[in-house]
């Protein structure tokens, strides 16, 4: 540890060291200084400002709950899906599938987990009548209708697409609240609350860590739950907090403030590199980055003028520069790893005198847009944007300007789905990991049309995924998703820009491989 | 004839503005004797009050003392002094320039003490009366317990910063003794505030003017003063008010014996209270004497002009006899070297073109002039003709230099604005 | 005697204090700052009128109101027989032209932003007078007339003495060759020299264009230098109206005859005359005194029949009284001296025989006859057991000077005094 | 309405003192620099991609620095060097430094300029009617001014940004259309809303002075006299009580400029100012990169400091010759 | 007038300003773009089910009916749920008070040490090179903007010197002085020192400057007044004058400026807590913007309008204690 570390004396030191009596001064303070062996502090770059496991689709908040809050099953990025809470699933046929709980889950509480429990949280999730309006439900558990508990440890869920797709789904994003505890103590089965609170008892899960300490928007400290049903976790005490700046978190990480940290630019890579006991490790992500266009409002209604964006990007010069080669320019709407990926696409080049005529063909010539940016959300997002926005501006034909706005702006862009009456901003930057690991996922939200929240409105593009959603046979399905992958890039529903790496900084003595679903799980790490 | 308390000899102030030097005092002498009322006579910017300020050694920044000598009679001090600084003294006397900036200080407050015109402003509106006062008793007791010599020293440690944070901590510590505190109500009440036990605890803003001025008094009286300046007491105050803060005046100095220096511009005031006069005008005295030399027998055609100005209280009608133009400017580049009210006189003559010296009427006498006409007659030297002052653009009538009007009445400034 | 030009019956300007919304929603009543309070005079066509007053008196109040400058609280104003208040439109205008007024103070009395011809100009102006080349030739007339030169025109009033700013303004109020001039203390401001000239150059005016002056100075020589006339004002009202001369000589009012004798005067005989000197100061309009305004400092307060004690004891009981009615009498110093450390609760007879004692050795340094001090007496024992009430001893001492307002007498030289034969 | 005397007392305190020197050359070497900045800009100032071969930015001329970069899934280490088409480098996103710090300065004039001015013509009226007439209006237009001042300027602006959004505003550059300069961008975007919204919060402050001055202008002799001869409240306002209320006014604008310069640069770091192509934005760009490239941050922020440094400068100057009297507390906004 | 009907009176102004500020912001999020019921519900909430929220929340109600019933809540102290995390708004403000107050007396502790004796030095030494120093400092310091001052500090002492921490509060104040006494450690006071070092130089500077101005002019004004003449006529001694007479009346109007300075400080916080990812109500308000979350935006600066109001009123009320002119004018 470097600089600082000597009076980095915090207080459960003191309450432990003053535990033992007639410890000198001398004596305490010899043995701090070194951070306790068996504690984790982990650095985020966003805070979870809700408390309630349904209540977002955010990675760094599933990064703290997921620990609280265990997921179903394991989810292999790549591999699929395994037991955890679930021991077994049979799909039954129908639209339902069946699946056979453990019996001896127990709540942080005390309460033993039931099979009401599951059903009643994935009603929670997809049922705005109960509880929160969840943003799970909308984009995770798309096509999951509802669950019903058949005896203790039987849960039947019913969706409406295909098996494998639900499996996809609930895989990835079923959870387990303890019902009459979050009714009691939250209403929580009340339309539009949500869990909220300021209390380590506001949590209550069956993870294999329990809330002991929360400071609302800085810190949440876990201890193990002694009553966990599985494999006991590495560490004993993992504290989350979080830090805007990637600068930030290189700090933290350089005294030893923390042990893991999310989310660290290329320009702090070096540093991480150069500092003792820490080292850069990263995995290219589920995650895509692209310029989605409404095709409800002009110009983007023309393709010739879609793929003339694409042809004006050079989205594989932004990632050696502005990303520093941090990540790989793509083509289509998912990443290399997830099901149904097209390895035969390739990107577009840039190819100004290209998109310049396609402009000319598109009849938009000499038109004005303006590329809606967030920041601080991404990779170097604003950075990206306004250089794909200048990019544009090059054009002879075209005028760009990029209007860098809140993150959440761009959100509610999104979702805001193509009435042309509605839309504001028909031409923004967004990000999607497709962390189910499935091309459904990284699709359905933004083309079909039955999504309410679909960017791009097209017949073929939308077949094409609701046919994909019925083949039960999954290399069927896989080709079929594949073609989905085509069709998109053909009709540029979006200027593809690349998947990201996920860049992260950790202790060396940390075992540990990141995934591509960008999740931190402790339990996947090793001292 | 009693002795003199204070002799000063060419003294000479001058203000360093950003418009150019002002030559408030020029070469001023005069002497004022022990137990009298010595007044100061003189319309805004003819340097009265830069001429007090100058003996009490508080003229500020632009402003300094540039000449002069200020012998000051203190036998006490003359033995002091005498060893280290062996030129400044004579006999009982010492030049007050010549000693350390220490040894003035020390003096404030227990031999020269001043009031001023606005007894509004001259007191710190956030201490009560009582407590101000209180202090300068303070001070004087603290400095007459201790020899002069060490004063300045131990002044600086007492008075520190730090000790000014105790003091707002520990009552212990404060300035202001109750010792001190009894003997400023004394004060108050020895210059007639009624209720002074009541009256020391209030704020000057809840004072009259009358009153406070009356407080002021009694603040310069802590430290039992040998010579009192008196900065226009009264311009500030209603007549009926004047006439109690003269009486006061007239009462203490029969009662403590006390020298009174007496500045204003009232020519009343200046025959009610003074024995004898200095008429000031463009920062000299042009002529000083007895009341009856200045007032009956007066030679400067200034003074006459000045006397010829006031409407008289007893006869009605008539038309005054002003002296014409405007206060000169005091700015040194442009004032002429010659009688500085010569463009005013009607008797100015090319002999006038000079400066006029000091000029005794009689030769052993204290009359004073400094005017050519104390030798000659009017006309024995050429008169001027009327138009000789008469600039470019300027008018007939007031014919000052417009150039310098704005100039003289920044120049009033530094003379603590008596011009109402 | 001439038809007065100006005719001012009972007017009346107070201000108010404690007005804001705030303070209506405290329930604070406002108060009433009674600057002038019921003035009656004539300005008679030529003379002049001299308003003199101490500082605070009313009287700049009096010259702003009279020309409408300040709204009237009430009372009539009236121009050449004409309601000033009522006028409108035409009439006011005319009104404008007619009255005009000179402010004290020379430094605020121009813009600084105009030059001296554009202020001189500026009534012209506004009243349309003439072409703008006419107009200019008047003001340079003016300016030749007020003793400065046409060809100042240009200059900025900063370039002026106060002196020639204080003909600037007299040569602006002339502009529209007016009928009637309030000088509100136009010498004030400057030195004795210059104050000479201007008060010569008034007075030429003055004959030459048949103006009517209402001048207003606290300084008595100028007011006995150039007044036809003189009104006394004391604490918003008007004392005595004279003749200059008469007033002068044999002044009706005490406050009149205090006033004049405490002026110094200029000459060696001055230091032989004694003077008595008016004692205290001068109560505020905010609460002035009950009836005759001056009888707090009045060397004269007649006391109540059959009461036989000297002027200077009945003044003590009289300064005691305000002091009782005022509940202003401060009752912790006095059980000090008495030496309670802190009133007591419940006052046995001892204590508050201290308490009187302590009192009366306070507030009585006169001897009082024997039978008036036991009424004293008994009003400090029930002020000892809180009772004010009965501790006002108006019984005892009334004077009729704190009952009634005199009013000014209907003679040639009106006084307002209750003592005989003024 | 700037008498001589006005004009004198400034040159001779402009004479007598260094630092109104220094402001001025300073505000004036800004103002030329942002009014030509098509022709003192080296490079388009929103073209991105100005990068060495590896995608890396430029540091300034005479210095470089060693960087990360993955190449084909391995991270290497680079060194990056200056180029001399980019004295004082690039940024991340591969833009001059140079010309953004050029054209930078337009934007915090022109926000700080207009502002104020809109604060000034909206506050001054008001202030002037509100001293003058006094009475309810003015005790009105007090508690508007206490609760406009309860806000801070910053939370105030933020909240208003929040609701009425940032809508820049494209202003054509005259020098561009008229030729002059090549390759520069044809208009730049004014922050509109931060504009509208810096006036809205520091009228009061323009109300308040105004209204002080008006209080006690009105009870100056020569406004009585007008009065006396029949001047109109109108005229009045507009012949005496407005010409002798300029100076303070001036004085406080140019305090105020400083302020907004200030304000805008904050509300355009926290990102809402509604274009990238500010100061303050810059300083928030280069904050994720700070370790690595530190100049990116610092050099507009000189350009900030000098800016208002200057601005100050005048407005320390003008109060010193014209109005010694306006204190500090009016800084606030 | 007493103090007693002046506090009363100067409260009721303040009572009309909080409920300007109130009303302001209430009028501010009536004609804000979006639907309350939408934001409130977050994405992909059905159009029943806002509806139904509209409903529910009273948001179909005519505005002056959801006006009385804000205010009337504020009455009760209910500032409402924040829409993105459901939790009591008072609650959310007031957890983070504590950050902001320490970022904020640190602030001003820094500024009154440094600010007055320089301010001092300065008025008292004119034109030499001291005064010269403070007077460029103080300019430097209300020229820079405190976001790239952060910066800066964070560049120099976090990043090239490596002497403080650039962010974060490990450990709050009161915790930390808990701990000392409680177990006579230092340690966490220290953690706690070296992380606010940065950000309260960052927060003080600015006042640091304008404080040594206002001192500097201040005392430079009253060192002309007439009274010091007559202060030391009387023969006290030129450092009592200018300490507890001089620098006691020019304090007293400062404390006013610094008052109504409280907002500017406020703002400070803001841009200061998002350097340092200080995690006070500053930072919280800017979360609260992002996420825009009407009802704690609205809770937070309705509290530091309330807080500015009440300083201002106790800086009122101090300074009537002080100068004892204003009580009866």
């Amino acid at each position: 540890m470097s600089q600082g570390s000597g009076f980095d004396l915090r207080r459960r030191d003191v309450l432990k060291a003053t535990g033992v009596a007639g410890v000198s001064m001398a004596g305490l303070a010899g043995c701090l200084g070194e951070e306790a062996p068996d504690e984790l502090t982990i650095t985020l770059s966003q805070f979870p400002d809700t408390i309630d496991p349904l209540d977002h689709i955010t990675g760094d908040y599933f990064d703290v709950l997921d620990h609280i809050y265990e997921p179903l099953f394991d989810f292999e990025p790549g591999d699929g899906i395994f037991p955890r809470v679930v021991e077994e699933t049979e799909i039954l046929g129908g639209g339902v599938t069946e699946l056979q709980l453990r019996d001896d889950v127990v709540f942080h509480n005390g309460d033993d987990m039931t099979a009401e429990d599951v059903a009643w949280t994935i009603n929670r999730t997809v049922d705005n009548d109960i509880g929160v309006a969840s943003d799970i439900g909308a984009f995770g558990l798309g096509s999951i209708t509802g669950a019903e508990a058949m005896d203790d440890t039987t849960v039947e869920i019913s969706y409406s697409g295909a098996p494998g797709l639900a499996e996809f789904e609930f895989g990835n994003y079923a959870r387990a609240m303890n019902r009459d505890w979050s009714i009691e103590n939250h209403d929580a089965d009340q339309e539009g609350e949500s869990i909220s609170g300021a209390d380590p008892e506001d949590f209550n899960g069956t993870g294999p860590y329990e809330v002991v300490e929360f400071t609302s928007g800085e810190e949440v400290v876990l201890e193990r739950f002694d009553d966990y049903w599985g494999e006991e976790p590495p560490f004993e005490r993992v504290v989350f907090n979080s830090d805007g700046e990637s600068s930030g978190r290189v700090s933290s990480l350089e005294t030893g403030e923390t042990d893991v940290t999310i989310n660290i630019l290329p320009e702090d890579v070096n540093t991480v590199q150069n500092a003792d006991n820490v080292e850069i490790r990263r995995v290219t992500s589920f995650r895509n980055i692209f310029l989605p266009m409404k095709n409800t409002v002009e110009p983007f209604d023309s393709q010739e003028f879609r793929q003339a964006m694409n042809y004006a990007v050079d989205n594989a010069g932004i990632v050696d520069s502005v990303l520093s080669g941090f990540g790989e320019a793509r083509g289509q709407p998912v990443a290399p790893g997830i099901n149904g990926f097209n390895s035969d696409i390739e990107p577009y080049e840039q190819d100004i005198g290209m998109a310049e005529s396609l402009v000319e063909d598109s009849g938009y010539g000499g038109i004005e847009i303006e590329l809606t940016v967030p920041q601080g959300r991404y990779l170097n997002d604003a950075a990206v944007g306004e250089t794909a926005a200048d990019q544009i501006d090059q054009l002879d034909n075209v005028n760009c300007e990029a209007n860098i706005v809140d993150f959440g702006v761009v959100s509610d862009a999104n979702s805001a789905g193509v009435d042309p009456d509605v839309i504001e901003i028909p031409f923004y930057m967004i990000g999607w990991g497709t962390i189910t690991g499935d091309t459904d996922y990284g699709v359905q939200g933004f083309f079909s049309q039955d999504a309410e929240t679909r960017s791009f409105d097209d017949e073929e593009l939308s077949d094409a995924i609701a046919e994909s959603q019925s083949i039960e046979d999954p290399d069927e399905r896989r080709a079929q998703l594949e073609e989905v992958n085509r069709i998109a890039h053909e009709k540029a529903p979006f200027v593809f820009l690349h998947t990201q790496e996920s860049i992260y900084g950790v202790r060396e003595d940390i075992q540990w491989d990141p995934r591509e679903d960008e999740t931190v799980y402790v339990w996947g790490m090793n001292q | 004839m009693r002795e003199d308390v204070l002799r000063v000899e060419g003294l000479s102030t001058r203000f360093f503005t950003g418009e150019g030097q002002v030559n408030a005092v020029e070469n001023v002498s005069f002497d004022v004797r022990e137990g009298e009322v010595f007044g100061i006579v003189g319309e805004s910017g003819s340097g009265k009050s830069v001429t007090g300020l100058s003996l009490v050694d508080l003229v500020g920044s632009p402003g300094e003392i540039t000449d002069g000598e200020l012998w000051y009679r203190d036998a006490e001090l003359a033995d002091e002094v005498r060893e280290e600084f062996p030129d400044v003294v004579d006999g009982e006397y010492v030049d007050l320039r010549g000693v350390p900036e220490s040894v003035r200080t020390s003096l404030r407050g227990t031999s020269l003490s001043m009031i001023f015109q606005d007894p509004e402003s001259s007191f710190n509106p956030s201490l009560t009366v009582g407590e101000q006062i209180a202090e300068a008793v303070e001070v004087q007791q603290r400095a007459s317990s201790r020899p002069r010599s060490t004063r300045a020293r131990t002044d600086g440690e007492e008075y520190s910063l730090g000790s000014l944070v105790l003091s707002f901590a520990l009552p212990s510590r404060r300035y202001v003794s109750e010792e001190s505190r009894e003997r400023a109500i004394e004060l108050l009440e020895l210059v007639g505030i009624p209720d002074p036990v009541e009256r020391a605890d209030e704020y000057p803003h809840e004072y009259s003017g009358g009153m406070l001025q009356r407080a002021m008094i009694a603040q310069a009286l802590a430290g039992e003063p040998d010579v009192l300046v008196a900065d226009e007491p009264t311009t500030a105050l209603d007549v009926t008010i004047q006439a109690q803060v003269l009486d006061l005046l007239s009462e203490l100095q029969a009662e403590t014996g006390m020298t009174i220096l007496l500045i204003t511009h009232n020519l009343g005031v200046i025959a009610r209270m003074c024995d004898r006069v200095g008429v000031m005008y463009g920062g000299e005295i042009v002529e000083r004497g007895t009341l009856e030399d200045v007032f009956r027998d007066n030679v400067h055609p200034y003074t006459e002009g000045l006397l010829g100005s006031v409407p008289d209280l007893e006869s009605v009608g008539g038309s005054l006899d002003p002296v014409p133009g405007n206060v000169p400017s005091l700015l040194d580049h442009e004032m002429e070297d010659r009688c500085y009210f010569a463009d005013r006189c009607p008797k100015a003559m090319e002999a006038c073109l000079e400066r006029p010296p000091d000029t005794r009427v009689e030769a052993d006498g204290d009359h004073v002039v400094k005017c050519v006409l104390t030798d000659l007659e009017y006309g024995e030297s050429p008169p001027l003709p009327d138009d000789h002052f008469e600039t470019e653009g300027a008018d007939a009538s007031d014919g000052g230099s417009n150039e310098s009007a704005d100039a003289s009445d920044k120049s009033a400034s530094p003379d603590g604005g008596d011009s109402r | 005697m001439s038809d007065p030009v100006l005719s001012v019956e009972g007017l009346q300007k107070y201000f108010w204090e404690q007005n804001s919304l705030v303070d209506r929603l405290l329930g604070n009543d406002p108060v009433a700052v009674r600057a002038v309070d019921g003035l009656t005079f004539d300005v008679r066509r030529g003379e002049t009128l001299g308003l003199v007053g101490e500082s605070g008196c009313g009287k700049s109040t009096t010259g702003e109101t009279v020309l409408g400058l300040q709204e009237p609280t009430g009372g009539r104003v009236e121009f050449e027989g004409r309601d000033v208040y009522d006028l409108s439109g035409e009439a006011l205008d005319e009104f404008h032209r007619e009255a005009q007024i000179v402010f004290q103070d020379p430094f605020s009395s121009l813009d600084p932003r105009k030059t001296i011809g554009k202020s001189v100009q500026q009534p012209l102006d506004v009243h349309d007078v003439g072409t703008k080349a006419e107009r200019e030739d008047r003001v340079r007339d003016l300016l030749d007339r007020v003793g400065l030169s046409g060809s100042q025109y240009d200059r900025y009033p900063h370039e002026f003495s106060g002196g020639q700013r204080q003909r600037v303004a007299i040569a602006r109020a002339l502009a529209l060759e007016p009928e009637f001039v309030v000088l509100d203390e136009p010498t004030s401001a400057l030195d004795v020299s210059v104050q000479a000239q201007i008060l010569n150059l008034l007075s030429d005016l003055q004959d030459e264009l048949d103006l009517t002056y209402l001048l207003i100075s606290h300084d008595l020589s100028v007011i006995r230098h150039i007044c036809d006339r003189v009104a006394v004002m004391y604490l918003g009202e008007i004392v005595e109206i004279g003749d200059t001369a008469e007033l002068f000589e044999s002044p009706g009012h005490p406050y009149t005859e205090a006033l004049l004798e405490s002026v110094p005067r200029a000459s060696l005989a001055e230091q032989d005359r004694t003077i008595d000197v008016l004692t205290g100061d001068v109560p505020s309009p905010r609460d002035p005194p009950s009836g005759c305004r001056f009888r707090t400092r009045c060397p004269e307060v007649i006391p109540p029949e059959g009461l036989d004690i000297d002027q200077k004891a009945y003044r003590e009981v009289m300064n005691l009284r305000g002091l009782l009615e005022n509940r202003s009498l401060s009752v912790t110093k006095l059980w000090e001296r008495a030496g309670y450390d802190s009133p007591p609760e419940e006052p046995d007879d001892a204590a508050v025989d201290a308490f009187v004692d302590a009192a009366i050795e306070r507030h009585l340094e006169r001897s009082l006859p024997r039978e008036y001090r036991v009424h004293v007496e008994d009003a400090f024992a029930a002020v000892a057991r809180g009772n004010w009430e009965t501790a006002t001893l108006r019984d005892d001492f009334e004077s009729v000077c704190e009952r009634t307002n005199p009013d000014l007498d209907g003679t040639d030289h009106p006084v307002a005094c209750h003592l005989p034969d003024r | 309405m700037i008498s001589d005397r006005i004009t004198s007392n400034l040159r001779r305190t402009f004479r007598e003192s260094l630092l109104p020197k220094i402001g001025m050359v300073l505000l004036v070497s800004i103002v030329l620099m942002a009014v030509f900045a098509p022709l003192l800009a080296t490079h388009d100032p929103t073209r991105t991609g100005y990068y060495d071969e590896g995608g890396n930015a430029y540091p300034p001329i005479g210095t470089e620095y060693t960087t990360q970069i993955a190449v084909d899934g391995e991270i290497q280490e680079v060194e990056v060097t200056a180029d001399s088409a980019h004295v004082l480098g690039t940024n991340n996103v591969g833009q001059d430094v140079y010309s953004r710090f050029v054209y930078g300065a337009r934007i915090s004039l022109l926000v700080g300029f207009s502002a104020t001015l809109m604060a000034m013509l909206v506050g001054v009226p008001i202030g002037l009617i509100a001293g003058y007439y006094g009475g309810r209006v003015d005790d009105a237009l007090m508690r508007v001014a206490d609760t406009m001042l309860a806000f801070p300027a910053l939370v105030l602006a933020l909240a208003l940004i929040g609701v009425f959004g940032e809508s820049p505003v494209y202003v054509p550059d005259p020098i561009v259309s008229l030729g002059l300069a090549d390759g520069m961008p044809e208009s730049i975007p004014i922050p509109g809303t931060v504009t509208i919204v810096a006036a809205l919060v520091i009228w009061v402050w323009f109300a308040r002075v105004a209204r002080g001055e008006a209080l006690s202008l009105r009870n100056e002799e020569y406004v009585k006299a007008a009065k006396s001869f029949g001047t109109t409240d109108r005229d009045v306002l507009i012949g005496h009580v407005l010409p002798n209320s300029v100076t303070p006014i001036i004085v406080l604008a140019t305090i105020q400029v400083a302020v907004i310069i200030l304000l805008e640069a904050s509300l355009a770091y926290l990102g809402f100012s509604g274009t990238t192509l500010s100061w303050g934005y810059e300083i928030e760009r280069g904050q994720d990169i700070l370790r690595t490239r530190p100049w990116v941050s610092t050099l507009p922020g000189i350009g900030i400091v000098l800016t208002v440094i200057a601005v100050n400068l005048l407005g320390d100057w003008f109060r010193d010759a014209l109005d010694p009297n306006l204190d500090e507390g009016q800084r606030g906004a | 007038m007493s103090i007693a009907k002046f506090l009363v009176r100067r409260t009721l102004q303040a009572v009309f300003v909080v409920w300007g500020v109130v009303t302001i912001m209430f009028g501010l999020r009536a004609v804000s773009p979006g639907d309350p019921a939408t934001l409130m519900l977050g994405e992909g909430a059905t159009a029943e089910t806002i509806a139904r929220v509209r409903a529910q929340e009273g948001l179909d109600e005519p505005i002056y009916v959801q006006y009385l019933d804000y205010v009337q809540g504020l009455l009760i102290g209910d500032f409402g749920y924040s829409w993105r995390s459901n939790r009591e708004v008072e609650a959310m403000v007031i957890e983070r008070i504590p950050a902001t107050l320490e970022l904020a007396i640190a602030a001003t502790v820094v500024a009154l040490v440094i600010a007055i004796p320089l301010g001092v030095v300065s008025a008292t030494r004119r034109n030499e090179p001291a005064d010269y120093g403070a007077t460029l400092f103080s300019l430097l310091g209300i020229s820079t903007p405190n976001f790239w001052l952060g910066l800066m500090l964070i560049l120099l002492f976090g990043v090239w010197l490596g002497i403080f921490p650039t962010g974060r509060r490990p450990v709050g104040l009161v915790e930390a002085i808990w701990t000392l006494v409680a177990f006579g450690s230092a340690g966490d006071l220290l953690t706690w020192l070296q992380h606010i070092t940065l950000p309260a130089l960052t927060l003080g500077t600015y006042f640091t400057a304008l404080i040594t101005r206002l001192t500097r002019s201040g005392m430079v004004d009253e060192l002309g007044k007439p009274y010091v003449t007559a202060t030391r006529a009387k023969g006290l001694p030129a450092v009592l004058v200018r300490y507890k007479h001089v620098l006691r009346n020019t304090m007293i109007p400062i404390l006013t400026v610094l008052g109504l300075q409280m907002g500017t400080l406020m703002g400070g916080a803001v841009i200061t807590e998002t350097v340092f990812n200080w995690p006070g109500l500053g930072l919280r308000l800017i979360d609260a913007l992002d996420a825009r979350d009407w009802p704690l935006m609205q809770g937070i600066i309705v509290f530091i309008a309330v807080a500015f109001v009440t300083i201002n009123v106790f800086v009122d009320a101090l300074y009537s204690s002080l100068d004892p002119r204003v009580n009866d004018e």
